[in-house]
This record gives structure tokens, C-alpha cells and sequence, in this order.
């Protein structure tokens, strides 16, 4: 059992925390929940791209470097302790490029992913309905065969980054009389702007248009663009969804340079209630170091030739409610500047407080309620009887 | 003794909750947000009309009060309904000039009362905010700086906050209208009423989270029931009511206090402040949970409600600031 | 709306607090849950009861006063102030005498009530069976009727004080085809040296027989020991329960004088943590005085004419997680010393941090888990749909 | 970079478990909290068969260490059967004369090694306890006051811990039998290896408390159903797996960062301290309250488990204390 790097891990790293270094802007970009932001986003999407780091674990031959997935883990810490921008290509990143990997076609890949890592296109989800949210099996939205492929209609809704994205992917019924709700499901490729896909913003808690509900009135969709077969996108998208709840959404090194900007806003004491505080800053970078070492641990399991299964939900429940209590306990080390919106020019750390909390408290909601998180770990990992779901 | 409101006191609470059902407040609090402060001008002065700004302003300057009780069942009530503007503020103004008494007093309180006038107020403290609230909203913004208690000539550009109906500017400078020790007594009292004021909001505003998201749950339905049926969601909303109902003894218990002039009424309202906005808060991030991301969308009016919890909490008094207060004030009986 | 206590009450209060400065022991009793302790608590009861101290709600004919439910509240406020014995007959005083003055006959009072105030009879509840703890509807103790009375057999658990008490009372099932299964339920008692009753104590936690199991085999109750009408004890105990889980059991003067010396202890200093147990210590105090102002505005009611009903539920779940946290905030405080059983003679404050901490941590399981009380306020407060149960 | 146990250490835990399972530990930690030491003394013999006692000790005094890795995997197997004990103290007193050398060494390691000895450990600080463990069932009870290390000649009357298995008493007179800077840094070194033996038992502890607890409410049925299938209940248990899940990894980091005499070596075994004490905690909490009243009897074996938790959260390193030394360390990568 050891924790230690490999020269080349380090040389990796190095690398990694140079470019960064120099590349890194010194001023945040604006929100990338806004059409100035989304188009700064995209922009260093280009430049990562171009040095062959934003989508450093995939193959050479669509745009990185075949690292491994503790290389990936090591490109992560540096990323987030040189505050590099947040990842506008996330979806497509972590969602459906893996989804292609494991479903896709040699074509698709070859055409989807090259465009994806440069951020040329970015691709935003399109899961939830009004009705299904939680309950994803309930999914309405039907694709109805055609010539050369489907014929779809519906309402998508709470699609992330649908407002300035230009493709989605998501689930449809294909085939309404397959009897369990879960079957009969396709998955779907689309662009934003075909006809008959109306797109409207939804502002998020803050008010910034960070998704979207889509109307899709027979909207055409080639069978080039389903992945897998038809009808089994379920078992499809469920890979997928391993994916946002497992390693790859919430990088370690996210809640490792979060609690070191947080001791540091501690040490700084303003707040006259600091001492008070000290054990919850305590317990962030407590908790951001488990995590770190937990996932370290799933890295080691994975490179052994193991997998890893329900126990991404308790990834998913442990780093929601780290991220918002972390943030939480920033916005009261500010005292009265902790209530300014990240938008406000005075805002303390160019609002990064602000917008991370915010977005914060989306995590227990997204990818899988916490509940729903807390009945599989009760279920599957603990063997308690399965309750009415 | 007998804790609990009597008739009148629940009559007023009632007569409000109706005037404020049928506002239209969450339309009122955008167009605050956006800077439009016609519609919330009026719905205050609506609120003048009902007496809610002369509870806090003596008889003897066309004022009701003080009535610090019935300013606790009427903040509650405009917490319940989200309404926007200085409000905690405009009570604390009307309690410091109404100790101050002499010409202020005379020439300013008979028009807040009315509500023909909207005054924020700001201290200055160490430490403290550097922000006045809706000064652009305001006909006044009062100044206490130590000593002297002044009006400020204009202030900073705004600086939005976490709830948009906040609009926080800094004063910019200020003429001295008073000096002298009765300023530091009359504003320490003021503090006090300021923080009563937000205490209350704060716990109309947790009863109308939980209220909205108790209705959702009942009719939501996933996985084939209604969400209100598990019981993960039933306990955690019974914990909001929980924290709710033992904040509320706290309110009213400062409110009296207050009212008596008792030396304990700092740890009295530094308790019901911190319980109050940690229920509220509680139930924002309930509320939030619930109701997914349907909570999580701005234009769910929802969401007006639940970004109000957190600045209340550290208005007037952080959560660390009124629990160290608590224990500097407690030991005796 | 007003705080006051009037002249009256608060001469109430001074006769109080001056009886109990010259009569409570300056050294704490030994733990009533010993039989040294038990025998020295008896006594005690009979100490209060000599001056009509040890039932101050109750009529005058019984040994009362005849004190409203406000100067009950400040007789314990002014009781636990004074660091006075915990209440050996507190079974029989909270949730024996309220159901005799609701369903007793007027012999029934006059022959239990007396000496049960006086501590000559102690009374230990008999509800729990090893089947029927949450679930007290699923009693299987049977009473079959006989000339002039009930024989009565099964077995009890978890029956407070009965290790050391004198009588006990409980409920049996006397007809087993009344259908649903909380009909055809006689409430019963018994004395515990009765032909064919076998107590066997159990310890709990920290090992004191703080309870015991009760066997029963063909006892005789006579007909003049039936509470109610036969078959109709689960309302009638019923009654009982509300006021176990309501407004007696745990007044408010416990916590807030729980809370006092809490402050004290913090003040003391003694951990280099303490700066940080703060907010602990600020909350224990914030929500004594909220139980207590809760508890005046409940007594207001019930003055007025009112009633308390689920709300019972909602001081349930909040005093016993409180008396938890004070406690455990203590310890803490306390540091290497907050480890010491309360019979380590070096114990702090003669071991009643530790004595506290171990009763405290049933509290969120008897008279109704917590679990319970969450059930009942969010179906009968809320009006959410009921679940399974 | 492989963070995972190897084989032989799995096999090393699997083999304890074993072992353990079948040793009736309930009646062994009976009897070690009625003064009657006999059966631990044989459990320990049987311990230190399987080498649990030379880890920390080095191989030139016939031990097999030191090997934190292994030791953390030794003592969550302790944990998990509740073996009564200084179990942190013998490891820590391996390991301080391991470090220190010299004639003392060669004196004691070989017998701790081998288990013919038991030792306890009393290191000497302003606002620390005053108190050894288990000094009556101890061969030598090590005292460390500042730079000197002796031997207590005696101790005072056993002061029952809310742990009965936990026998404290003060040590009295010590015989000096080493001093100078070389005590203060190897005692230093000792003390976070206690801190990880005791993290390790309280993870084992917690585990067991899960394990027992989700058996429990699987067969007990209240209302026609089994406990375990309310999602309250579900629920609790969830975050009870999480506690635990999470700190393991912070156990064997911390293992190893001892082992490479890493400088952050004294946050690392803070930080896992502080979050496996607390999931031990959490678990005993959860463990009493989904077992009701039978949780809370103490004949059922379970209470044996229930009591440890809070001792070993307080011993070698407070939360307090480990946040603190967190927080005194963090900053830089």
C-alpha cells in the first residue's frame, strides 16, 4: 500500500501546474452562466485544447493524452489550485463522452468527440422532464420511426447550459407498449438549432441562465446520432449516469483547493466569530482530504481491474453536502460580505464565494437526489429491504 | 402571565396576511430587484395605512407605539410575504428618533409613521457591513457613527446581494444632525428593535417555506406517490416546523422584553434573532431540496422566498455575534 | 401578552426556594437507580411530602396544594435550581395519578394517590413487552376474567424503577377477539410482590438496574384495580401517554438549570477547545429558554381553556435531543475528565454530568421514539399522507 | 501509486477476525471491567501470537516493524471485537522505546513483542488526563514528563470509565529511567501512533456497531414490518456507511504518512482521529437509537460496543485538540 507518484506522475504534474501557471487568467472569466462568459468559457476550452489538456485521459486520437486515471486525478488538483475556470464542456466531457465510449460507433466517436474536446461544440443534457425527475423511467418525450431514422417530440426541462449549448443528448420512448417503464427508451443525439427545437432559458437560483427547458415539436434525428440500440437506451444512459454520480464529475482536487482558500480566508480573521468557526473549517479540509484519499482509493481499485458500482453514491451524497457546507462556512467567515452576490463588483474573492455556494446547492439535487442516494447505499450496499420506490 | 397573542394582536396578523395574499408580492419584489420601486412604494404605503410603521413611533409623534409585540406579529407577517425594502430599518428608525426626541423626532416621524417618508438606517461599527440597505429606494438614510447620528448625502453604487431585493450601497458622506451619549443609548436600543424586526421576518419567512413546500410534497407525485409520502421528506419537514415553533416563544419573549426595558432584552433578542434565522435558513434549504430543481429555478417565486434566508440571518447581528451575546449576558438567573 | 407572575406567584416562588435552601442535601443522594440510592430517594419524597412539596398540582385531600400549572413550572424551575434529588416517584406522579384523576374511581384516588405522594408506594410502569416496544398496540399479556378480579400472565420489559418499586401498572389484553388490535386492552395494577410475579432487573446502560422484566403467571387483580372500563385501557392509556410525552415530564426548569451550570462549566475553562465549544454552550442555553418560553406559552393555553394534542409530539423530540447535546457539550467541556462514570469518585460535579449523559440518551427512545413523534407531526401537524405504520 | 491493502494484509485482518470471532470477547471484557484480568491476559497472549504487538516494534528487538499500515489493520480488528486493554498504549510504548534505543529497549521490546509483558502508557501535559490506563492489569505502566521516561511504581484507586473496560488511575512516583531531548521526540512520535491505533479501533468499533445494527433491523419487525425497511431508519444507516467509508481511507493515509516519517505525518493522524472517532460515535448514537430500549440494556452484549465509542474519542487527541492540529499544520499543499 503506498501513496506515492511515479516520476513520470511527477513530471506530469509539473507539466501540468506549468502550463498552468502560465495560462491561468489572472481576473476570473465572467460566469460561464452567461452568454459573455459561456463564449469566455469556450474560448479556453480552444486553449486547453491546443496543448492537449482538456480531456487529458482520452485517447491521442481524439485530442489528449491517454493518461491514466491517477494522471487525470493529478491534471485535476493542479487545475483547481491554479483557479482555472470552470469547465464548460463538463456535459459532454463526463456524460456523453463516456456513454460514446462504451455505446458508441467508430464514426460517432471519430465525429462527435474531436469537436467536443475543443470546445467547438458544446453539448448540454437533456434528461428531465416536468414529470420525470427523480423518476427518470417516466420519461414521456417519444421518437417515433421514420425513414432514416426518428421523428421526435416532447418537453425536456432543467437541460445545464441548453441556453448557449449547441447539441443535446437524452433519452426517449421509442416504444410505448414495451411494458416496464424503463424499456423502450432510446438515446439521442440532437443540435439546438434543428428545426423544430425551441429553446428556452431558465434562470437558475441566482437568476443566470444556467439551463434551459426544450421544446421539441418533430424534431428529425438521423440513426446516425442514436447510441446503442434502439430501445435499450436505458441500460445506455444508466452507464452514463454511474458516470456523473462516480468519479469523474466531482474531482478531489475541487474540495482540496476550496478548503485551502478557506483556511486561508480563516487565518485572515476578520470575523469576530472566527474562533467559533474554526472547527468547521476544520472539517472542510478534513473532509476534502477523505475525499481526495477516497477516490485515490477507487483509482487503485479501478488500475487493480476492479469497478466500482452503488458505491458512487456515497461519492455523490459525501461531496453535496461537503461542497455546501464548506461554502456555507465561507459566507459566515465574511461576515456582512458574504451576503453580495457574486455579480456585485465588491464581492469578496471576484464573487467566487458567492457563485460556488450557489451552485453548491444545486449538488444534493442533481445526478440523483441525495434520498434516492441514501435508499441505494441502504439497499444495495447495506442489504436493507427495498422500500416503496 | 399569559404568553400568548389576544384577540386584537391576532386580528392585526390576520388583516395583514390578507392585504399582503392579494399584493402580488412576488411581482413587487422583482421589479424592486430591478431598481422599479413604484409598485413597492405603494404596497408600503398600504402597510402605513394598516399601522405598521407607527408601531414602532411614540403617540406623541403621530405614532402607535412602541409596540414591540405587535411589531413582532406584523414583521412576521411581512416575512411571510416577502416583502421588499428596509423595513427592519425603518422600524429601528422609528424607535432611535423617537428616544432622541426634539426636532428630528418632530420633523421626521410623523412622516415615516405615515409612510408619506421610507428611511433606511446604517451604523457604523467595526467590523460591521459597510452597506446601508435600499438606499436608493429611501427618502433617508440615517447615520449613526458613535456618537452622532447624521443623514446621508448619497451613496456608492448598489451592490447587489444574494436576495435581489436587497439593494446595498454604502453611504457616502453624511451631515450630523445629533451628537451627544443619548445617540449611543437611543441606537444601541434601535439595534436591538432592528434585530427583533428581522427575527420575525425571518420566521414568517420559514413559516411560508414550509407551508409552500408541504403543499408541493402532498401533490408531487414520483415513483407513483405523492413525495409528502416518504418518510425521509416527512421527518425532515418535521424538523422545519420544530425549529420554527420553538423560535417563535423566542420572538415574542424579546418582543416583551423590549417592551419592559428589561436589561436583559440584549440576550433575549440575540436568542430569538439566531434561533429564528437558523430555522429559516433550515427551512430555505429544505424547501430547496423538496422541490428539486423546480426550487432551484428562478422563475419558481419560489425562489424569492428561499434567497431571503441567509442575508436575514446576518443582518443585525451574525449568528456567531448573537450567540456570543447570549453567553456574555447569561449565568444569572 | 405578558410574562409576569403575580404577587401571589411569586411569593409561591420564595416559600419555594426558601424551603428548598434550608432542606436539599449539599451532597447529591447516591443514584436512585441503586437500592441505597432508591431507599434514600424514598425518603426524600417523604421529606417534600411533609411540607406538600412533593405534589404541588395536586388537590389538597391527596397532599397538594392545589397550584396551578404556572406555579408547578416554578416549583421545578426552582427545583432544579436547586440541585434537588431526582423524583423517585415520577412513574407513578406523571402518568399513574393524571389517568387516576381522569378514569380512577373516587376510591382508587383516595386508597393509590396518598401514598404515592408521600413515596410509601413507589409505582413502576409495566407497558413494554419484548414484542410491543414502538409497536404498543401488539400486547400480548393476557388478563382472563375470574370471580371478583383478572388473573393475569405474560411477561413485561423494560419497566422503569420496577427493580426496586413497590406496585406497577400497565396494560393487558383481555380480549383477544376484539378485532383491531388496540381494542380489548384492560389497564391493570398490580403490586410487584404479588403471588406469581417475578421481577428481574436489568441494568441499563451504565449498568444500574434501572429497570426490569416483569413475568407473570396467573396473578389475581382484583376488580377494584382496574383503571376505566374493562376492555377500554388503550384510550385510557392513551391519556397517560400524552402527558408522558407532554407538558410533565421534563420541565423546563430542568434544562435551563441544566443549561446555568453548562455556562458555568464553560466559563471554568479548563479545555483549550473550549473557545470552540462556544456556539455548543450558546445554543443549550438559546434552546432552554425556548423550551421554557414554549412550555409558559402551552401553560397560557391550557389556562385559557385550550388543550395541547399532537403538538405533545413536537417537546418530545425537542427536549430530548437538546438534554443530549447539553450533555454531550459537557463532557466535551469537561475533556479528560468528561470520560469518568458518574460512580468514579473523581467524577466532576459528583458524577452528575456523566449520570446526566447516560439518561439522556434514552430519551429519544422511550415514551414514543423520536422516529414516532416525527410520524405524528408531520401526518396529524402537517397533514402529510400517512405512511406505513 | 496503489492505495488499496495487498493480500497478506487482508489475510493479516481476515485472520484476526477469525481469531477474535471465536474468543467470546463479551465475557473476556466482562471480566476485564470486574478486575479480573486472566482472560484478557490469554486473549492478549493469543494476540500477540499473531503479532500484534511486534509491529511496532522494530526487528532488531525481536519485533516485525514498525508497520503502521499493518498496525491500523490490526487494531480496526480489535476495534471491531471490542478487546480489552492499553491496546494504543502498548503499541505507542513499542514504539517509543523502539525509537529511543538502548538499554531500556533491549529490556522490555522482546517481552512486549512477544506478549509475556503488557505495558501501558502515561505521557504527562498541562490540561491532559491525569489518568493511566488499565494500570492494575499492566506489567509497567511508562510515564513521559517532559523530557524524562520512567516507570510508575504504583497508581491510585481505579476511577471507572463510561467504559468499563477502561480502568483509570492515576500513576504515582515514577523511577526515571531515561531523559533528555530524545524522549521528547520519540514520545511525540509514540503519541501519534496511539492516536492512529485508537482512529483504527474506533473504525473497527464503528463497523461492528453498522454490522450489528442492520442484522438488528432487518429481523425485528414493529407494525407488521421489518425496523430496517423505514427509510428513516434507512437513511440513518446510510450516513452511519458513509462516516465510515470516509475515514478509512484517512486511517491508512495517516498509517503511511507515519511510516515515510512524513512532516505532515501529525495532521494526517489528527485528521483521521477526529473523523473516525466521530463516525464511531455516530454509530454507537445510531446503534442505541434503532435498538431501543434493548440497545440500552446493558446485558445485551451490544452495550459493550455502545460505551467505547466516546472514551476513544477523547483519548490521545480531543476533537478539539485534532482540529486545532489540523488546521495548525494545513495551508500549503
Amino acid at each position: 500500500m503506498d501513496l506515492d507518484f511515479s516520476a513520470a506522475e511527477e513530471a506530469f504534474r509539473t507539466e501540468a501546474r506549468d502550463w498552468l501557471a502560465a495560462r491561468v487568467p489572472s481576473v476570473p472569466l465572467p460566469s460561464l452562466e452567461t452568454a459573455e462568459g459561456f463564449a469566455a468559457h469556450r474560448e479556453w476550452e480552444g486553449t486547453l485544447f491546443a496543448d492537449r489538456w482538456s480531456v487529458v485521459s482520452w485517447p491521442e486520437q481524439f485530442g489528449g493524452r491517454g493518461s491514466s486515471l491517477l494522471e487525470w486525478l493529478i491534471f485535476e488538483e493542479e487545475y483547481y489550485w491554479a483557479g482555472a475556470p470552470g469547465r464548460v464542456s463538463q456535459n459532454g466531457i463526463s456524460l456523453l463522452a463516456p456513454t460514446l465510449f462504451e455505446h458508441g460507433t467508430e464514426e460517432q466517436c471519430a465525429r462527435v468527440l474531436p469537436s467536443m474536446a475543443s470546445g467547438e461544440v458544446i453539448w448540454a443534457q437533456a434528461w428531465s422532464e416536468p414529470e420525470a425527475g427523480s423518476d427518470l423511467a417516466s420519461l414521456r418525450s417519444a421518437a417515433v420511426r421514420t425513414e432514416g431514422g426518428w421523428r421526435v417530440s416532447g418537453q425536456k426541462t432543467w437541460s445545464s447550459r441548453a441556453a448557449f449549448a449547441d447539441r443535446a443528448f437524452g433519452l426517449f420512448r421509442s416504444d410505448p407498449d414495451a411494458g416496464r417503464p424503463h424499456l423502450g427508451l432510446t438515446y439521442l443525439m440532437f443540435p439546438l438549432d434543428a428545426d423544430g427545437v425551441t429553446v428556452r432559458p431558465l434562470g437558475r437560483l441566482d437568476g443566470k441562465p444556467a439551463f434551459a427547458e426544450l421544446f421539441l415539436d418533430d424534431v428529425f434525428v438521423p440513426d446516425e446520432d442514436v447510441i446503442g440500440e434502439p430501445g435499450q437506451g436505458w441500460p445506455v444512459a444508466m452507464s452514463t449516469s454511474r458516470n456523473e454520480r462516480g468519479l469523474t464529475l466531482r474531482s478531489p482536487g475541487r474540495f482540496t483547493a476550496a478548503a485551502g482558500r478557506l483556511t486561508e480566508l480563516w487565518r485572515s480573521g476578520a470575523e469576530p466569530g472566527a474562533a467559533a468557526l474554526r472547527d468547521r473549517v476544520a472539517d472542510a479540509v478534513i473532509r476534502a482530504r477523505a475525499y481526495q484519499l477516497f477516490t485515490y482509493a477507487h483509482a487503485s481499485r479501478i488500475a487493480a481491474g476492479g469497478s466500482i458500482g452503488a458505491e458512487s453514491s456515497l461519492n455523490k451524497v459525501f461531496w453535496s453536502e461537503l461542497d455546501i457546507s464548506l461554502h456555507e462556512t465561507a459566507l459566515d467567515l465574511l461576515g456582512p460580505w458574504g451576503e453580495l452576490s457574486d455579480e456585485a463588483g465588491e464581492a469578496p474573492a471576484h464573487g467566487s464565494w458567492a457563485e460556488g455556494h450557489t451552485f453548491s446547492l444545486a449538488g444534493p439535487i442533481y445526478a440523483g437526489t441525495n434520498e434516492i442516494q441514501r435508499d441505494i447505499i441502504a439497499e444495495r450496499l447495506l442489504g436493507l429491504p427495498k422500500g416503496r420506490r | 402571565m399569559r404568553f400568548l397573542l389576544d384577540d386584537g394582536q391576532r386580528e392585526f396578523a390576520r388583516t395583514l396576511n390578507r392585504m399582503l395574499g392579494s399584493a402580488g408580492t412576488p411581482g413587487v419584489v422583482r421589479s424592486w430587484a430591478a431598481g422599479d420601486h413604484g409598485p413597492g412604494r405603494a404596497l408600503w404605503a398600504g402597510l402605513a395605512e394598516a399601522g405598521v410603521f407607527a408601531l414602532s413611533v411614540p403617540e406623541e409623534y403621530e405614532g402607535l407605539g412602541p409596540l414591540p409585540v405587535e411589531l413582532a406579529v406584523a414583521f412576521t407577517e411581512l416575512g411571510r410575504h416577502a416583502v421588499p425594502g428596509p423595513l427592519a430599518e425603518a422600524a429601528a428608525v422609528g424607535t432611535l428618533l423617537g428616544r432622541l426626541g426634539g426636532d428630528v423626532a418632530h420633523a421626521w416621524l410623523p412622516q415615516l409613521a405615515s409612510g408619506k417618508a421610507v428611511a433606511s438606517l446604517y451604523v457604523r461599527s467595526p467590523g460591521g457591513s459597510p452597506y446601508a440597505l435600499d438606499s436608493d429606494a429611501a427618502d433617508a438614510v440615517f447615520v449613526v457613527d458613535g456618537a452622532a447620528l447624521g443623514l446621508a448625502r448619497s451613496h456608492g453604487p448598489v451592490q447587489p446581494s444574494a436576495d435581489p431585493a436587497r439593494r446595498l450601497a454604502r453611504p457616502l458622506g453624511e451631515a450630523v444632525l445629533v451628537r451627544g451619549p443619548a445617540v449611543v443609548a437611543a441606537a444601541a436600543y434601535a439595534a436591538d428593535v432592528a434585530a427583533l424586526a428581522t427575527a420575525a421576518q425571518a420566521l414568517g419567512l420559514g413559516r411560508a417555506l414550509l407551508e409552500r413546500t408541504v403543499g408541493y410534497v402532498r401533490q408531487r407525485t414520483q415513483f407513483g406517490v405523492a413525495v409528502g409520502s416518504f418518510q425521509a421528506v416527512k421527518h425532515r419537514l418535521a424538523d422545519t416546523l420544530i425549529a420554527l415553533e420553538f423560535a417563535q416563544p423566542l420572538v415574542y419573549g424579546a418582543a416583551l422584553a423590549l417592551a419592559a426595558d428589561d436589561p436583559a432584552a440584549g440576550r433575549e433578542v440575540a436568542a430569538a434573532k439566531v434561533s429564528a434565522c437558523e430555522a429559516a435558513c433550515a427551512a430555505s434549504r429544505t424547501a430547496l431540496q423538496l422541490h428539486g430543481a423546480v426550487g432551484y429555478t428562478e422563475e419558481y417565486d419560489l425562489s424569492l422566498w428561499i434567497r431571503k434566508a441567509r442575508p436575514l440571518r446576518s443582518a443585525w447581528g451574525t449568528p456567531a455575534a448573537c450567540r456570543a451575546r447570549v453567553l456574555a449576558a447569561h449565568g444569572q438567573r
